[in-house]
């Protein structure tokens, strides 16, 4: 009797467990396509748009108290030495 | 000399029991696996030293403080333990902490009372499982850094492989089945939740498995952390063979169309949606999934980098010393050393198989209804084992041609693997926890 | 079917209420403002993802064992946690709720254990939150960041624009008479304590509002901080028009007398000096000074500047991770949407406005005393919101004599606005806390 | 009366607030000009000082276990270069 | 008029105790001596600092809630506290706090929930005391990041300088003499617990002495760990003179054999056997051993870079913060102003000093019974106090012989000391903890 | 009484103490260099299979995130930078 219950109670987390990752993922295909093509609709360049948002939130960053002014003088010598180069 | 001799009775080598020994032989062993065959170091290192650490006899760092009173075995305190517990006989040590345990937990912390008041103290490991493990925190951060360092891209050029994630997460099942059947054949002695946690090592992701093993069956942690973490790092040799039954030569040689640029808005609103999603369908996996989002968010958004590069570095570093000392704690002999250790290893290796089997099937199925060919060989990745399982379907299919490279391709369904998994944890918390 | 149907039922969609959709999106508004038009990103993008997370239903994230218990309302539990607080009959969940919030702590913790032993337990913001906020850990550790990262040396240069630091807080307590007035109206109905807590938004930095609100009215924390970093992100456009009104050309366009150079021993002997006469008059502020002081001595004396970077590196940012989250769990719907979070909405903007008129004022009041004159326009830095206030009196001030560059003049009052509001949470915690 | 309670308990906080926070920050101007005049006084070269005193902390400091092996291949290849000029 | 006259009521300054005063311009002295005189600042720096915000009258940032609530003195609320502790008549608020402290675990609860409930709470040093040191926590993490910095190749190359490290250790058990004596004449009134956490200090190590004072000797924590940083810092003006005394010109211009390279494989195994050693003799000394172990073998292993970097700087970063504050807590003048300070300050330097001596005596012992000899100016390196003694080592014996480099060879026995004060202090916790 | 009982717990402290240190420091002098002697046994050329190790763990360690080649890129741009000064 125990061991047939512990078998159904495997059998059926199988079918449930199995049956939600499915219907899950399933569902996330889904969505994820409808959101690509919402996207590519109402951003018409998206990669120019991507580029631009990353310009756009660049200059606020240079707020944030990063070690920007290390970073800066990094880049800053690099060009410098590919220049001289 | 009988100063010497009092030395000797305090030891350790004194109080060694063979379990022990062998414990300290197990952590060794996963320590040359992990530094000399770089078995996931990164875990098996802490996991391995917390293991020899949680079985120096005598030190008791592995127990609670109520443990360590019990098994110092002093009459009086045994006294007032049993006492506060309402137990009047016991037939061992052992008997009288399984008992202990059944106790309420108003009756547990009585019990605990008396032990820190004659001096007992929680070993150093029973804290640090307490409080990264037992809380659930230091998964979930985990989770948040790997979140953080997970590329979407090539999953949302072709999001079609998220149903090989899908199938390959059978592997986390068909276990399920087969811990019930081993128990309904009377050779284990699992539960339903020790069963599903023992599943859970087919979902190929340590975090995940260690997740759900502290929820739904802590005992068996030690055993399905270690599993998980050996077999990713064994995918290299389970999964070829297994690969190459199952496909043809041809069918190795499928090239596949170039995948797409994704733009940078689709890689932020992809966490949002699967978060809404998880949460509309499935709030057991809230948690995980939800900490998995916002570290991939963060990463994606380019505006908290600060919190990304943390997140990816000294958070994650510091979360992964804990949280395998913590997972060594269940390597103590007490708790490892059985035979359902053994059932968990085996059905560990069948799962990978089964999952890396589905994975493979569901990409030739497919093939059949779409004109757009999957490589079969990609399905593999779909357990997860990110990016081993990846790299993997790479290399066979760079011996049925060398011009012909899969990594892209098979890090969208590597990575649907990791929400397969942890969709399936939510179901299993959600129905047996 | 019936499988399905019950999948239906356990899901998160059949019970989602309106006020939790509602909040999940006003994380995701909170996440659009800080991902697409930079406010305050690294508290908001935590914050609005923490709300998301608090909101999904069935999930009980940002929810007590005891609560989460409540909530699911299964008969024979309430009993039991009924029967613990002694309640024999309540009119609905939120009642029952409120009653068990209003029973002694012993009799809660009873409660408590019965939902624990029903196998509910504790949401994970709800430990991030307790953790993290209701100790008071996550706004301390950040301030001591915040001193860290702090340069005193255009305050030493110019000790009296410490006074228009001063002059700007009166935006705090304006508010407070601003929210008292309302309670006395009857349209909102406040007490004291969240009047202080309201009126610190006024304060416009993050970790001393949260501090506050969390000593004094945790209920209110989720919208005092969200209008805080808010507000502070909106500093460019609240600022220039009353900086514009208050002042003449002429007097934007005054040019102060360059900053003399400040030596090391000076930096290094002021955070101890404020910290010394924190502790000797207002001991209340002396956690939060005392960080702050603190980070700054370690950024300042130079000999330890291991612990300074990681300060002002790793420990701040995983700190601002766990605050951001936990902050997010105020945003539960059943607390965050109430008629009183509009009314604090509009009562931090006034604070905002009145702190930034004041600093101009003083700024003016000041000119009419002293030869040395002072810039008006740096006055409005005095709110803080370091270091947005500051640049914006630069900004403004470069409209008016593109030759004027005010920044370094504007830090010395932006850091004083600083102190000036721990004090000003020192006031208040002392008082009415 | 409740309201009027409430009302006259938030005008005393604010006058005792903002005396407090006048008060307070009067104090710290008067200590600090008072500090910087002493610090003028006793450290007759401030500039001297602060640079000398960096020094002086500087040898023990490089005792930390800090990253120093990269720091010295830096201070190295530095040095290496200058001389190389 | 009387407002001021409130506001100086409430002001620290009119509560300010001479004690207290004192312990302040202390933890200025220990500021001073970190910054200018570079007396070990990465720990100085946090415990002065710490030092002054515990002394702040009216603060109680360093006492529990129920301290608070005592100190503070209300009627109503002491009759509630002592009623719950079923104590019914004191004769000072020290005279109350004693009995509370002497009373049961379950009275004591009670007693702070009177506390918790009348509005008082833990002060912040003392929360940050009871996460870090009170477990233990941090001086593990510490000494698992000192163990990730620590190089065993001079050890390895040349093992019986660990004879050295054994012989500098006695330093501590002459110092428990001492304080024995000390108590037996009369003088002070140690407990032996309180001798065995003095002797300590002899270790020369600060998580070493911080572990064993916050087991076996809580209270007397502040006065040791200040003691052994301060002497650590002092040990180039404390050894050279004893090290001349017993030695000829001769000896200290012995040259050592040059060390061989030791391969990484025994740097691999060197830690593990240490473990193993540790763990089969002495279990006391196993957490602090364990974790020093650990750290080390993360940084020879070569496969888990990210862990140990990760443990060599933020982790041991932050760690040494909150230690640094959580031991400055300690510094609060009712619990350090105390005879016992001094006598704990004049024992400590004798217990440096006698450690110095033994270490170079044992060299000159082994230079009888080898023909390799030693330079016996190593054996001061014994004591640990690394590695500022092995640098004392070198200029020692650079002033004999300008060509005799002996920092390689002093680095042996340094680290060795290391081992063997965590060995005394698991002896130690063995025996009387 | 009480003080020749504190007295004589010092004294066996002491001895038991300083006995387990050098017993056990003893013990990991002879095993130490058992250890050595086994290990330059069965590894014959000990510094070529130590970098040879190094080496053989060098692949995988490169997949982790460690900022390597930032650092070299730094240092390579600053030295760079300065020779072409
Ligand atoms: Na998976
Ligand atoms: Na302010
Ligand atoms: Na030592």
């Amino acid at each position: 009797m125990l061991e047939s219950e512990i078998v159904t109670q495997g059998v059926s987390l199988m079918q449930f467990g199995m049956g939600t990752v499915f219907l899950f993922l399933a569902l996330l295909v889904l969505m994820t396509k409808l959101m690509s093509l919402l996207v590519a609709r109402f951003e018409p360049k998206p990669a120019e748009l991507s580029s631009s948002a990353v310009v756009s939130t660049g200059t606020p960053l240079a707020g944030q108290p990063v070690e920007d002014p290390e970073v800066l003088a990094v880049i800053a010598a690099a060009i410098q030495a590919h220049r001289n180069r | 000399m009988e100063q010497l001799y009092l030395l000797w009775q305090s030891s350790g080598l004194s109080q060694m029991e063979p379990g022990q020994a062998f414990m300290i032989l197990v952590g060794m062993v996963l320590l040359y696996l992990a530094i000399n065959k770089n078995f996931e170091p990164l875990l098996l290192v802490p996991i391995g030293f917390g293991g020899i650490l949680a079985n120096i006899p005598g030190a008791g760092l592995a127990y609670s403080a109520l443990e360590n009173a019990v098994l110092a075995a002093d009459p009086e305190v045994l006294k007032d333990i049993s006492y506060s517990v309402q137990i009047t006989s016991w037939e061992s040590l052992k008997d009288l902490l399984h008992g202990i345990h059944q106790s309420s937990p108003g009756l547990q912390a009585a019990a605990t009372a008396a032990a820190v008041e004659a001096g007992y103290s929680n070993g150093m490991l029973y804290n640090f499982y307490s409080v990264s493990i037992a809380t659930g925190i230091a998964p979930l951060v985990i989770f948040m850094g790997v979140g953080a360092m997970t590329d979407f891209g090539p999953l949302l050029a072709n999001p079609k492989t998220l149903f090989l994630g899908a199938a390959a997460q059978f592997g986390i099942f068909a276990t399920v089945l087969g811990a019930v059947g081993l128990t309904a054949m009377g050779l284990m002695n699992f539960s339903i939740q020790d069963a599903a946690a023992i599943g859970i090592i087919g979902g190929a992701d340590g975090p995940t498995a260690i997740y759900v093993a502290s929820m739904l069956s802590p005992d068996l942690l030690g055993a399905i952390a270690v599993a998980a973490y050996s077999y990713m790092a064994l995918v290299p040799m389970i999964q070829p063979p297994i690969m190459r039954l199952l496909t043809t030569e041809n069918e190795r040689k499928i090239k596949m169309v170039q995948l797409r640029t994704v733009s940078r808005v689709e890689k932020i609103i992809f966490p949002l949606m699967l978060l809404i999603l998880v949460g509309m369908l499935l709030p057991d996996a809230a948690p995980l999934l939800g900490m998995f989002c916002f570290g991939n968010l963060m990463k994606e958004c380019g505006v908290v980098d600060r919190l990304s590069d943390t997140t990816q570095n000294s958070l994650i570093n510091i979360t992964t010393i804990f949280l395998g000392l913590s997972v060594g704690s269940k390597l103590v002999a007490d708790k490892f050393l059985d035979t359902n250790t053994l059932g968990i290893l085996a059905l560990g290796v069948v799962a990978f198989a089964i999952g890396t089997a589905c994975g493979v099937i569901m990409a030739k199925l497919m093939n059949l209804m779409s004109k757009n060919k999957i490589n079969p060989l990609i399905g593999s990745a779909g357990v997860s084992a990110v990016p081993m399982a990846a790299r993997v379907s790479n290399r066979v299919g760079l011996k049925a041609d060398p011009n012909n490279f899969l990594l892209m391709h098979a890090m969208g369904p590597n990575v649907a693997g990791v929400i397969g998994s942890a969709v399936a944890a939510g179901v299993m918390i959600s129905l047996v926890g």
